[in-house]
């Protein structure tokens, strides 16, 4: 263990419990800081193309808002779901922790299976690829972009689930879990712009 | 794991109850659910003029985001003013970046 | 504590095999000094080699594809992968001594920073042996830099620096979190040395424009690669968008090089002239001052572009204002020295060179700011002249001070100073030779990135020929550097702890090189200059903080070379179209984070025995 | 020390006297017109400025480092903090001098913009900038022409920029500075330039833009009105076809007009040669006679890098292309 101190050394919780806890948020907030950066440059291109459609089809004729509608109350109730593992996590319940997450990867994965049903209904339906325009371009890699970001969410959490069982709630787990659920709000909070200012402005064009 | 039981992880446990109740988490959970419906519905009724509901979607947006990132990201809480630094400043470029591409980058 | 020992072993490797597992600080800061002085001296045998070809009006020794490659990867090895690697070792060294810390916050991440960064460099070159490199300029502009570049080489560009860009951004945010978070009991905030600050507003600066850029480059990647359209202005998208994201990116990239010299020279110039830093308080906050600034004037680069009037004249006025901060620097050195006792060795000649040489780079980067008469210089030799002038006069010159000082502490032995002198004389000679006379080029209508021009222009055979000669000046200057660190080498290691005698910062308090857990004890910090603070108080070492116990240290780890690799393979799949390549290189990568997320890296322990004993010394 | 300060002096000196001179000088330096000559005004504002700034610094500078050298027998120097009095100083007089340059840079940067917006009466000249050669179209009078464009002296021209391939830059240094061309028919762009004198200006490509970056050069020729007018009309009036020329002329039908048109008004991929036999330069560079212009339709490669016209040495003879060269020649 490192002895060194900070102004800070109050023990708060778990996940702070150690340096290596702390300098792993500290770390990962500013990493948040990169990311709101990294979609934020995605959100400049898409506003800057999104009507550039080709002479394809727009947002307007090809948006689907009732299946954004749901993927946005899956994506924002899993949010809830980690919140409730980290509620869980504080209390020390080790079951309860692993159940929330356990949720939390399956709205997840309900929907990145909807988002991928989506890409290729479009594609499907409106030959609307990657090619198509610039609008679609910037679209798919937006978008995209945040489904890579949930796919990996959902990697690295189901990775954490093994490794509660495996080790139990300890100062080298409990900081990875809060992380994790760090990382999984910001992706909601990423979707929160995309169905604004993708979907919603997109429909109303 | 050993290292663990060097650490004061034991001890914590029992000092630290959890100080955050549910409450304020379920609460933004609604909020959260509230905006997103009225964005929604702002889209699909029918008749509104646009920039209205530019206006209205993109603050909706703005609204909820504070609410996530304040409470389920706890930045309202102590010992995140490095955080909250890094979230304004990386708001602040992205401000940049898409105030250049809107008024310039189809400029004329 | 007593079973500490029992908690885990030293995995031992020893000879290449430590190297390339390292996670100290220490060895991964001299692999980034290496490597970045290998691309060094890559770009500057390019700027060489392109030099020559501009000896001579209509000349032939290179043809124009060829002199756009060497220039374009003249400006990004420079950028990329010599200055900021260079300037990295140096953080990485340095930075946790001058701090007190043990280590590093994220010491693995910090060992995948750099492997990435060398395979990322290493994938941005491979076109030497492919044949094809990179040719629009280190700014990429599209169009040209998409459908009108076939072949390779932009591929290179764009997923090598993607790649390279990673291990960046990695780096930064371990900077981050080791300033804010291991700095030693005592030392606040406005206790750390400046170069420690400027560190921690580089890293910032890197944070966040390095993730634009990252995502320029993906998005030249799709239009590449994928067919995307993001920049393909035929159906409708936007080269200009690329500029902006570019240059967003691209304004702070230059502060980012500048501000570490900065840094730098604030440790090497008190302590020659044995004083105090004149205004510590003000130098933070211009610092601060310039990176914030430094986000919001990156449209200066598009003046000409036509982004209308407003723009041009608001982004004019922002850009002038750098000036002031900058200025308060530039006086605040001058007021160091002042009644103070300069000594100067080669170490210091660089760093009061700085001052002449980057204040004329500066100025013109003024000059440059007004939008209308930057239509005149834009494009042209007098913007070479300018940033040469801040690179080499600046970021340059601050290398090579930084190398000097604190290379008796990395190696143990000091650098010969007569022929350190003589590098300097040349260096600034050959440099001034080279730069001044570039301005005068620019104003009589030289535009840059010209592979020749016409005879019988007034002046133009004659001013080009004298800035190659300036060029090769520089590389005897450097030449001569190579041979003084090959001298050295052979000599025994002798370096004192506090080589210069007047050492202020705490690196100066431990021994010639450090051991592998730096401090035996984490110190006490008890004001600006914390070693310096003691010498006056009569101690001859640091105060200790905490009792002697044992070190907990990292193990090294292979991982971080598998995963660049994975990366590297990953890179080369996609822009061939080589699916499995692809997915066999992210394979890779995300079998080696499962192993390094479920395998806990327990760390050995140094006995308080060992270290009264034989010190363990880092080698 | 003296050495030293020679060094840095000598350049100096040299550029101010070169400056006064300005004889034998060119570019931006030696404007030919109202745009560059304002521009020429910030540049020697801003380098007077400049100029104060570098001797305080180079004063203070050596000032320091001589009179403060350590000697033998030093003491440790008192440790100063600052002084905010001079901080003071040196925050607030940069401050001045910054406003000083602002005033008239904001003024100029606004003024040449409002200018550049073509008016009722205005001239306005067409500019298509392509690998690696310029167009220049006249809507009014229906002329398409390339690589050198006329102008009347003492008449603003608008410049409508813009570009079919990748960016590229136009720029006169002589008579202003440059502004870029932009690709895809968005973001046009409108440069304001007159002319004070008759004469030839040099114009060039001042953003990379591929291997023929470096020659993609043009001239400006301003002429009186009256001679102006007469050029128009030359170039309103295709050359005839003569006996001498006739087989030139088949011959440049069948292999170089799908590139190339003669007609005046005729835009074309490749440069439109009507009036050829009157420009100064072939592909912009390189001098217009019987011998270059054979080695250009053999071989343009070696004249310009990455050009894109093909060479013609295996496909034609080189009598026939002495019959085209003689046709070119006839194209006043
Ligand atoms: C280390 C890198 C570095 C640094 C520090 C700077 C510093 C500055 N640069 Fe530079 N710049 C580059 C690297 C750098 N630049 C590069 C690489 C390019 C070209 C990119 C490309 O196109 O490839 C470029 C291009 C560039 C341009 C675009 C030119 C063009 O393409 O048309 C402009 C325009 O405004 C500019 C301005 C400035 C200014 C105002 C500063 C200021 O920060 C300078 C401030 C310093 C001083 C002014 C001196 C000290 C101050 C005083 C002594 C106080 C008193 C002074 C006054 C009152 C004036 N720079
Ligand atoms: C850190 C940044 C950096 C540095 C240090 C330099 C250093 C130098 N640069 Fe660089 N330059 C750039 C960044 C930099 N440059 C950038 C960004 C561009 C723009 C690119 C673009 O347009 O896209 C540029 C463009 C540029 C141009 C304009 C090209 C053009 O527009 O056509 C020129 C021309 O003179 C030039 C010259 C030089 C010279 C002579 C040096 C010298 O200082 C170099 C000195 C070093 C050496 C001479 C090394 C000596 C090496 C040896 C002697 C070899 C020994 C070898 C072995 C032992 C293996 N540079
Ligand atoms: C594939 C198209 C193409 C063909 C075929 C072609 N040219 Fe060209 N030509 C060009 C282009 C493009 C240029 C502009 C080159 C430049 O300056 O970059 C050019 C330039 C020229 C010029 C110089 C024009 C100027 O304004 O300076 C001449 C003369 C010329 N071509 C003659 C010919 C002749 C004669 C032939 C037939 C034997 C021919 N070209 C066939 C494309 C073509
Ligand atoms: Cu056209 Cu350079
Ligand atoms: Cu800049």
């Amino acid at each position: 263990m490192s002895h060194v101190q900070t102004e800070d050394n109050r023990i708060e919780s778990l996940e702070r419990a150690t340096l290596e806890g702390r300098n792993k948020i500290l770390g990962f907030w500013v990493f948040l800081g990169a990311e709101v950066v990294i979609f934020g440059t995605l959100f400049a291109a898409h506003i800057a193309l999104r009507s550039e459609v080709n002479y394809g089809v727009s947002g307007t004729e090809i948006f689907a808002l009732p299946i954004v509608a749901i993927m946005t109350a899956i994506l924002l109730t899993s949010s809830m779901t980690s919140v409730m593992a980290i509620q869980a996590m504080h209390r020390h319940d080790v079951k309860g922790t692993a159940l929330w997450l356990t949720i939390t990867v399956l709205l997840a994965l309900g929907f990145l299976g909807l988002e991928i049903y989506e890409f290729y209904h479009y594609v499907d339906a409106y030959n609307f690829n990657i090619k198509a325009s610039p609008f679609s371009t910037s679209f798919y890699v937006l978008v995209g972009c945040h489904g890579v970001h949930v796919a990996i969410g959902i990697l690295w959490i189901s990775l954490l689930i093994g490794q509660l069982f495996k080790k139990g709630l300890t100062v080298v787990t409990a900081p990875k879990i809060y992380l994790a659920s760090l990382y999984w709000h910001f992706i909601d909070v990423v979707w929160v712009f995309i169905f604004t200012v993708v979907y919603l402005m997109g429909k109303v064009g | 794991m050993q290292q663990a039981s060097q650490s004061p992880a034991g001890d914590y446990v029992r000092r630290s109850r959890t100080p955050e109740g549910s409450r304020n988490h379920l609460i933004t959970f609604v909020i959260s659910i509230v905006l997103t419906i009225l964005a929604f519905a702002a889209v699909m009724i029918p008749g509104l003029s646009r920039e209205f509901v530019y206006s209205l979607l993109v603050l909706m947006a703005i609204l909820q985001v504070l609410v996530q990132l304040g409470i389920w990201m706890h930045l309202k809480d102590r010992g995140h003013f490095w955080a909250i630094l890094a979230m304004i400043f990386g708001g602040l470029v992205v401000v940049y970046a898409v105030v250049s591409v809107l008024f310039w980058t189809w400029y004329q | 504590m007593a079973h500490a020992q029992a908690l885990g072993r030293k995995k031992r490797y020893s000879g290449i095999m430590d190297w390339i597992t390292t996670v100290d600080h220490k060895k991964i800061g001299i692999l980034y000094l290496v490597t970045g002085g290998v691309f060094f001296l890559l770009a500057g045998l390019e700027a060489i080699l392109f030099r020559i070809q501009l000896m001579y009006p209509m000349n032939d020794f290179l043809d124009a594809q060829t002199f756009n490659e060497l220039v374009t990867m003249h400006g990004t090895t420079m950028l990329f992968l010599a200055a900021l690697p260079i300037l990295f070792g140096f953080f990485n060294y340095i930075l946790p001594l001058q701090l007190g810390a043990r280590d590093v916050a994220f010491p693995f991440l910090n060992a995948l920073g750099y492997w990435t960064f060398l395979f990322g460099g290493l994938l941005l070159n491979l076109g030497f042996f492919t044949g094809g490199l990179p040719d629009s300029g280190w700014t990429a502009y599209p169009p040209l830099s998409t459908e009108y570049s076939p072949g390779f080489g932009m591929d290179y560009y764009s997923i090598g620096l993607q790649i390279a860009g990673i291990g960046t951004l990695v780096g930064a945010i371990n900077f981050i979190v080791t300033i804010v978070n291991m700095r030693a009991p005592g030392m606040t905030m406005m206790r750390m040395p400046l170069f420690a600050w400027t560190a921690f507003i580089t890293s910032i600066l890197i944070v966040f424009a390095f993730s634009a850029f990252g995502v320029g480059i993906l998005m030249l990647t799709f239009d590449r690669v994928f067919d995307g359209h993001f920049f393909n202005a035929a159906v409708g998208g936007n080269v200009i968008l690329w500029q902006h994201i570019f240059w967003i990116f691209g304004h702070p990239e230059v502060y980012i090089l500048i501000l570490p010299a900065f840094g730098i020279l604030s440790e090497v110039i008190p302590t020659f002239s044995r004083k105090r830093l004149f205004g510590y308080t003000s130098m933070v906050f211009a610092t601060a001052l310039i990176g914030f600034l430094g986000f919001m004037v990156w449209a200066h680069h598009m003046f000409t572009v036509g982004m209308g009037s407003v723009a041009n004249i608001l982004f004019a006025v922002a850009t002038m204002l750098i000036a002031v901060p900058t200025g308060i620097k530039i006086f605040n050195w001058i007021f160091t020295i002042w009644k103070g006792s300069l000594k100067l060795t080669t170490a210091s000649l660089f760093a009061v060179g700085f001052i002449p040489s980057f204040t004329m780079g500066g100025v013109t980067g003024v000059m440059l700011a007004m939008a209308a008469a930057d239509y005149q210089y834009h494009d042209t030799y007098f913007v070479v002249a300018h940033f040469h002038y801040v690179i080499v006069g600046g970021t340059v010159h601050g290398i090579f001070a930084a190398f000097f000082y604190w290379f008796p502490k990395m190696f143990g032995r000091k650098l010969n100073e007569t022929l350190g002198k003589i590098t300097f004389w040349l260096f600034l000679i050959g440099f001034h030779l080279t730069f001044f006379i570039q301005h005068w080029l620019g104003l009589i209508g030289m535009p840059r990135r010209v592979y020749t021009f016409l005879d019988g222009q007034t002046g133009w055979n004659e001013m080009n020929f004298v800035s190659t000669i300036g060029a090769f000046l520089m590389g005897v200057a450097t030449i001569i550097l190579l041979i003084n660190i090959i001298i050295t080498a052979m000599k025994p290691k002798d370096a004192e702890a506090d080589t210069w005698e007047d050492g202020r910062t705490m690196e100066w308090a431990m021994p010639s090189p450090p051991p592998v857990y730096n401090f035996k004890q984490t110190p006490l910090v008890r004001g600006l200059d914390a070693w310096w603070v003691e010498k006056r108080a009569g101690n001859d070492a640091m105060t200790p903080a905490e009792p002697l116990g044992p070190i907990h240290m990292p193990n090294g780890s292979i991982l971080p070379v598998i995963m660049s690799i994975g990366l590297f393979i990953a890179g080369l799949g996609i822009m061939h179209h080589a699916t499995w390549a692809s997915i066999g290189g992210f394979g890779i990568l995300a079998v080696c984070m499962i192993i390094r997320s479920l395998i806990d890296d327990p760390g050995y322990y140094i006995d308080p025995a060992e270290i009264e004993g034989k010190e363990v010394k880092a080698s | 020390m003296v050495k030293r300060w020679m060094k840095r002096l000598i350049p100096l000196t040299a550029m101010m006297m070169l400056l006064l001179t300005g004889c034998s000088v060119e570019g931006a330096l030696d404007p030919k017109g109202p745009v560059a000559e304002k521009q020429l005004d910030l540049i020697l504002l801003s380098l007077g400025v400049m100029t104060l700034v570098l001797v305080v610094v180079f004063v203070l500078f050596f000032w320091v480092i001589i009179r403060y050298r350590r000697k033998p027998g030093d003491e440790i120097p008192e440790q100063i903090e600052g002084s905010h009095k001079l901080e003071a100083t040196w925050t607030i007089i940069p401050i001045v001098l910054l406003f000083i340059m602002a005033v008239p840079t904001v003024a100029l940067t606004f003024n040449l913009e409002q200018e550049a917006k073509a008016t009722e009466g205005d001239m306005v000249i067409q500019v298509v900038a392509k690998q690696f050669w310029w167009e220049f179209t006249y809507p009014e009078e229906g002329i398409v022409t390339a690589q050198e464009v006329y102008i009347p002296v003492g008449k603003k021209v608008v410049f409508e920029l813009s570009s079919t391939d990748v960016q590229h830059s136009f720029w006169v240094p002589e008579l202003g500075g440059k502004k870029d061309t932009n690709v895809g028919g968005r973001n046009v762009n409108y440069l304001a330039l007159e002319a004070s004198y008759p004469g030839t200006y040099k114009g060039k490509c001042a953003e990379l833009c591929g291997q023929g970056h470096a020659l993609m050069d043009f001239k400006v020729i301003a002429l009186e009105q009256p001679e102006y007018d007469a050029w128009v009309q030359k170039m309103l009036t295709p050359a005839e076809v003569t006996v001498e020329t006739e087989l030139g002329a088949e011959l440049f039908e069948a292999k170089c007009l799908s590139c190339h048109a003669i007609d005046p008004g005729m835009p074309s991929m490749g440069p439109n040669l009507n009036g050829f036999a009157d420009r100064m330069f072939i592909a912009g560079w390189l001098e217009n006679d019987a011998e270059n212009l054979v080695k250009w339709i053999e071989t343009p490669e070696d004249v310009k890098p990455g050009v894109l016209m093909p060479g013609f040495k295996d496909v034609l003879t080189r009598e026939e292309i002495d019959e085209i060269v003689k046709y070119l020649q006839s194209l006043h």
